[in-house]
């Protein structure tokens, strides 16, 4: 298993040291922004009461983020990443840094890619508690005091799965694990962007955490850059 | 060393005794009806208790004080009366005290458990989970969302999996993290344990009860004084037990109307 | 076949080989020995758990790095988790109240001495003696594992209330294997001792030596007798129990999990089980498991102190009755343990009164004990100090049982600090200083060598004011609604009052260091201790008629014939003050009955 | 009770004839052991209570439905019932002095009888098995699993010792104690009695 991982690293990083010789790619992007259609649920306002030291960071209670939307339809925390037809990257050396603040989870969505480092760090003065629920990866629940040193964990298979804080209830988030570098989560305004796409046929996939997911086929040819579009069907319950 | 052993009995006895007289410890105020029962009932007992204890403690002190370490040959004597007295004594004593305390003494637990919750109570739905109390509000229509387990989101903040896509009685109701309730009325509590047990501890109230899976037991009670107190577990119910609360907001009749309004606002 | 083994152990040659005679030894006091050593290392490990769990909660920012080498899930950077701490809570109970509190006094005194006190050779069933102490080492074996497996040690406290026990890793760290180990450790040791049990009946219904009537056998024979009833009880409902969670944990049965669960976002594949039920048989056990911590430690404090008084008690007779029907009604009030817990409200009644009741046997128990004190000719030694001590801590402990017995009080003090005080003291220490108590009078008998009067005398002093200064402030802490269990004190309701913990914390760290004390004493005493005679106490019951220590086959192959009741002392004509059981001399006027 | 440590070893024993080895077991030896049995008898009952008790608190649940018992249960019992009668058959031959390979062939018959019983209860289970009926399936099959198999194995339990004495007696020919023997008649009786008892239980409750 793990020299099989090993292996595929291994060729995926010649696959970049050529592409590098090769010179600068004819890099292609993918750019455009998330929207959505209907009138999505309205957030409710978090009840931090019973963990004062969170509570008093806000001066008005924080709202849910399951579904985040900006101005003109547009949708936050969608991840879209290139779910097929770009080679699987090398990991990068930098980790994915999951902040627990104010109690909740910065960013709401954090996509990274198999086998990156993450480092989880606890901001707060409370001891919290991170449990990613995969289905296909190996499960861990570990808690976290203030002043202890960041969690670092690795995933070794592309999923995409919630995040909770089994202190916390109203805590969840998500982590995206991505076989490759061509990735984005949409923060204000919707909009998302995957540079440097060597020429080819891609499909490209949107996933939001209560709306599900929407794919789009895609080709580029030599360095041209297309723009698309992901509507999401919102509800309002 | 036996005058000593004597010496430090009389002086643990004093010392114990002390904090309780000198009331360095009193129960939190009483907010409820029916807490002077408890409390009554706890102060009565707690003068029994401790007079026994001191005095058990001061008799072994003077007996060991007296008899340790006598010179030789010194003349062994028996109790008067031998062991009769001590049973009688004991008989006595203690079976009056039973007597008092365990038959006369369960008013509090009658008012809190014999008698029902009166037909105009507020019904309040507090649900416990790992780790936090949610309570609910039927809201204008006065009727509860029914709850399924499968639509709860916590991220979402449905708590209870209200389905209010499908069901009218849920689109209403006002879910909270914090209990309020307005002051000299009485409310019902109906306990909905979500995951595990858990237990329902207010100190003022002077009312604790565990929630228990896949059985919704019903509190009633009646706060008698404004003011924000404290809600905790006392069930261990996993990691974050210790962490496990939420607060008791006991509001003037007006403000209780103004703050439901709000909430059904959101 | 078991006749057979008696043979086989004692009718030939003394055991040769070192396996037989020291690991898998057929002797009861060999196997007592041993069951006194697990005790000893269970209730150290115990002991250093609690040290961690108070240290943590009143300073819960304290970096521990020993700790870290330990556990690096149960405490990132020496900081202890919340789990960890539940963990630490749920092992330091399991131990101490299976390993210890069953364990040494019962298990241990019980196994070297009930046999020599009814003059027999041996224990009725040799094989299954051995049996029992090996499957309670499995047991505490597979206990210890959990600590070394990665999701650790459960986190339900001993009482491992179901759901949260039976549901599996959804329920938290250490839920997973954790529990599971603590299940199986459990259902071993319920086996382990109904055999003890089994055998300590048949032993003293059977094997008492010739005129050795029931009446005739010293008072903890029969302590440890009761207790062994009760546990044949006790331990029959616990193992069932045990089962039924393990089944609900890995075969997906519902014995103790409702329908409609959701655990860490997860519904949980149950529906209909009962969790009041786990409640109901673990109590039913649970609170018997009390007496049984207690009750030798009755008997061995009765034994003792007569011997030190030198004069019988008010009553024997009277005392037996008492312990009887402690052990009686100690089955009709597990139900006090749930009178929050949503049980129907009239049986939390139905089972207050009971409970009520029991104490008018205990206070004449310790009306006895005060009533004997009195004209006494009191020798005070570290065993005599450790047996009054013994008096006032069960006292101490005892009185707080009128809160808890009452529902109405029992609504507000219930979960708090007021409960754990109470156990601790009347529970866990009094048995305690009755196994001190033992420890001390009954070295020189076991080993041949005296223990050391000074250093005995000061484990006496620490053990006994510290134990006060650790457990009253439990009951204050108690009264104003402090809750147990928690692993530090968020709320603000708590601040004024760390003080009292902080102050517990210093006592309990003061408090265990002193029982090094009680360590190095038997250490030393075993080695270069003074060679011990043959009756250093003057004591009249048979275990001080043979050799200290004891031979293999305990009276030499002679057969005791026993005379008289267990407590001559004090005897008006005789040549000293007191008249061995199995001395054939006449007694003009026995004193007492 | 000492005259009986004094017994010569149990080799010797086996050269003399049954009456006087019977003579060399003094009154209280016999009483040890039986005493023992009984008490291993009453620890026994009150576990398969609790398991009783267990099961009238769950059977009220909402969830408790109705199981049809496959009907080699009852067959089974006859084997169970039948063992009992042959082992009393074999204990009369041996006061009767009978030769020993008499009784043990009798007490082999009760053995195999009782293997009889344990290979129906597999078949049982078996049958259930093929209906889709699991431990898991609903509580009144948990219940059925976990009385059936509880109790099965405390009769297994019985089996070993019955085997030890069927070899004894039928093979080495050699005298056995006799409160061994009354021992092993009590436990064995035991089951079957308690198996009576749960054959009813499941019948009326599941």
């Amino acid at each position: 298993m793990g020299t099989k991982q090993a292996v595929v690293v291994g060729l995926a990083m010649l696959v970049v040291a050529a592409t590098a010789k090769a010179g600068p790619p004819a890099g292609g992007t993918i750019s455009g922004k998330v929207t959505y259609e209907g009138t999505p649920a309205k957030m409710k306002p978090i009840d931090m009461s019973k963990e004062p030291s969170c509570a008093k960071m806000y001066t008005t209670p924080p709202l849910a983020e399951t579904v985040v939307t900006g101005a003109g339809n547009t949708l936050e925390n969608v991840v879209v990443y290139i779910s097929a037809g770009a080679p699987d990257d090398a990991v990068p050396s930098t980790a994915a840094v999951f902040t627990q603040k104010g109690c909740r989870y910065i960013p709401h969505v954090l996509a990274f890619q198999v086998n990156q480092e993450i480092k989880i760090q606890n901001e707060d003065q409370t001891s919290h508690n991170i449990h990613p629920l995969p289905k296909i990866n190996r499960e861990w629940n570990k808690s976290q005091p203030p002043g202890t040193p960041a969690i670092s964990e690795k995933y070794d298979k592309a999923e995409i799965f919630p995040v909770k804080c089994n202190v916390h209830p109203w805590m969840h988030g998500n982590f995206a694990v991505l076989k490759n570098s061509h990735y984005a989560v949409t923060g204000d305004g919707g909009a998302f962007s995957l540079p440097n796409l060597p020429p080819g046929k891609y499909t490209v996939t949107a996933w939001h955490e209560s709306y599900g997911d929407q794919t789009q086929e895609v080709t580029i040819s030599g360095s041209e850059s297309k723009t698309i579009t992901f509507v999401f069907k919102a509800k309002p319950y | 060393m036996g005058k000593l052993l004597a010496i430090v009995l009389v002086l643990i006895a004093v010392l114990s005794a002390y904090p309780i007289v000198a009331h360095m410890f009193v129960l939190p105020e009483d907010i409820s009806t029916h807490g002077h029962a408890i409390d009554d009932q706890l102060h009565e007992t707690m003068l029994e208790a401790g007079l026994s204890f001191v005095g058990a403690q001061i008799v072994l002190a003077v007996f060991v004080w007296g008899f340790a370490d006598r010179k030789k040959g010194s003349q062994l004597k028996n109790f008067p009366g031998g062991a009769k007295v001590a049973v009688i004594a004991a008989f006595v004593l203690v079976g009056t005290e039973v007597l008092a305390l365990g038959v006369l003494g369960q008013e509090a637990w009658a008012e809190v458990y014999f008698t029902p919750a009166k037909p105009n109570a507020i019904q309040v739905q507090v649900q416990a989970e790992q780790f936090a109390y949610y309570f609910r509000y039927a809201g204008p229509d006065g009727k509860f969302g029914a709850i399924h387990p499968d639509k709860i989101d916590e991220g979402n903040q449905n708590y209870f999996g209200l389905d209010p896509a499908n069901e009218v009685e849920a689109r209403d109701d006002i879910v909270s993290g914090e209990l309020v309730v307005p002051v000299n009325r009485e409310v019902q509590l109906l306990m909905h344990a979500k995951d595990v047990g858990h237990s329902f501890y207010v100190r003022e109230l002077r009312l604790q009860q565990d929630f228990v899976p896949g059985l919704d037991l019903s509190v009633h009670f009646t706060a008698t004084k404004t003011g924000k107190y404290e809600i905790v577990c006392t069930q261990l119910c996993g990691l974050g037990h210790y962490n496990m609360k939420a607060y008791l907001n006991v509001m003037s009749e007006e403000d209780y109307e103004k703050w439901l309004k709000e909430q059904a606002a959101q | 076949m078991q006749e057979g083994s008696v043979q086989e152990a004692h009718v030939h040659a003394p055991p040769g080989g070192f396996l037989r005679k020291y690991v898998f030894s057929l002797d009861h006091k060999v196997i007592g020995k041993q069951y006194y050593a697990l005790a000893l290392v269970a209730v150290f490990t115990g002991m250093i758990l609690s040290w961690l769990m108070r240290i943590h909660m009143v300073w819960p920012n304290a970096k521990i790095p020993l700790l870290e080498l330990f556990s690096k899930n149960g405490a990132p950077g020496g900081v202890m988790t919340p789990e960890y701490y539940l963990s630490l809570l749920t092992m330091h109970g399991t131990l101490m109240v299976f390993f210890v509190l069953t364990n040494a006094p019962f298990a241990a005194f019980g196994n070297y001495f009930l046999p020599i006190q009814i003059g027999a050779e041996d224990m009725a069933f040799p094989r299954f003696n051995m049996m029992s102490f090996w499957t309670t080492f499995v047991a505490w074996v597979v206990l210890m594992l959990a600590f070394f497996i990665p999701d650790g040690p459960p986190i339900a406290g001993w009482t491992e209330y179901a759901p949260l026990s039976a549901v599996g890793k959804d329920a938290g760290p250490g839920m997973q294997w954790g529990a599971s180990l603590w299940g199986i450790s459990i259902a071993i040791f319920c086996v382990a001792s109904l055999l003890g049990a089994l055998n300590f009946i048949a032993t003293t219904l059977d094997l008492r030596a010739k005129g050795m009537t029931l009446m005739r056998m010293p008072l903890c024979t029969w302590a440890w007798f009761i207790t062994s009833c009760i546990a044949l009880l006790a331990f029959a409902v616990l193992f069932p129990a045990c089962i039924l969670l393990i089944l609900d944990r890995h075969a997906g049965t519902s014995f103790f999990i409702p329908g409609g669960l959701v655990i860490s976002d997860r519904l949980q594949p149950h529906s209909g089980g009962s969790p009041l039920l786990w409640q109901h048989l673990f109590w039913f056990f649970g609170h018997p498991e009390v007496y049984i911590a207690i009750l030798p430690s009755m008997g061995i404090v009765s034994h003792i102190l007569v011997n030190s008084m030198r004069k019988p008690l008010l009553s024997a007779r009277v005392v037996i009755y008492s312990m009887m029907s402690i052990g009686f009604l100690s089955y009709m009030v597990w139900g006090h343990h749930m009178f929050v817990s949503g049980m129907n409200p009239m049986s939390s009644l139905a089972f207050s009164f009971p409970t009520l009741t029991i104490t008018i046997p205990a206070t004449v128990l310790t009306l006895i004990w005060l009533g004997s004190l009195y004209g006494s000719n009191l020798q005070i030694n570290s065993a005599s100090l450790f047996a009054l001590g013994f008096i006032s801590m069960f006292v101490a402990g005892g009185v707080s049982g009128f809160f808890l017995a009452q529902p109405s009080i029992d609504i507000y003090l219930h979960a708090t600090y007021f409960v754990v005080g109470h156990f601790h003291l009347v529970m866990g220490v009094a048995s305690l200083f009755g196994v001190f108590a033992g420890t001390y009078f009954w070295f020189p008998k076991m080993t041949g060598r005296m223990m050391s009067e000074p250093l005995g005398k000061l484990h006496f002093w620490i053990t006994f004011v510290g134990a006060y200064c650790i457990f009253m402030p439990f009951h204050y802490l108690g009264l104003i609604g402090n809750v147990r269990r928690y692993q530090s004190f968020v709320d603000d309701f708590m601040a004024p009052y760390i003080g009292w913990h902080k102050f517990v914390t210093i006592a309990a760290l003061i408090t265990g260091a002193g029982q090094l004390v009680f360590l190095y004493n038997l250490i030393y005493s075993r080695f270069k201790g003074r060679p011990a005679p043959e009756n250093p106490w003057n004591a009249t019951s048979l275990e001080w008629s043979i050799p200290s220590p004891p031979p293999w086959n305990n009276f030499g192959g002679k057969h005791p014939i026993v005379y008289h009741d267990p407590y001559q002392y004090g005897v008006k004509g005789s040549k000293g003050d007191f008249v061995m059981q199995d001395s054939p001399e006449h007694v003009v006027a026995a004193s007492g009955d | 009770m000492s005259s009986s440590i004094a017994a010569p070893i149990s080799s010797q024993a086996n050269a003399l004839p049954p009456n006087e080895a019977a003579a060399r077991v003094t009154p209280s030896a016999r009483r040890t052991s039986s005493s023992g049995i009984w008490v291993g008898v009453f620890a026994i009952t009150m576990s398969f209570a609790a398991f009783t008790s267990a099961l009238f608190v769950r059977e009220g649940t909402a969830d408790w439905s109705h199981l049809v018992l496959p009907p080699i249960l009852y067959v089974n019992t006859l084997f169970l019932l039948a063992s009992s009668g042959t082992l009393e058959i074999a204990r009369r031959n041996l006061r009767a002095g009978a030769g020993m390979p008499k009784a043990g062939a009798w007490v082999a018959l009760t053995l195999l009888l009782g293997l009889g019983f344990c290979a129906g209860q597999y078949r049982a289970w078996l049958d259930l098995r093929e209906q889709g009926i699991y431990l898991a399936t609903h509580p009144n099959s948990s219940f059925f699993y976990v009385l059936t198999s509880m109790h099965a194995l405390h009769v297994l339990a019985g089996l070993l010792a019955l085997a030890y004495l069927a070899y004894r007696l039928a093979i080495k020919q050699c005298v056995i104690r006799r409160t061994i023997f009354d021992n092993t008649a009590v436990y064995w009786h035991f089951m079957a009695v308690l198996w009576i008892y749960l054959l009813l239980l499941c019948r009326m409750k599941l």
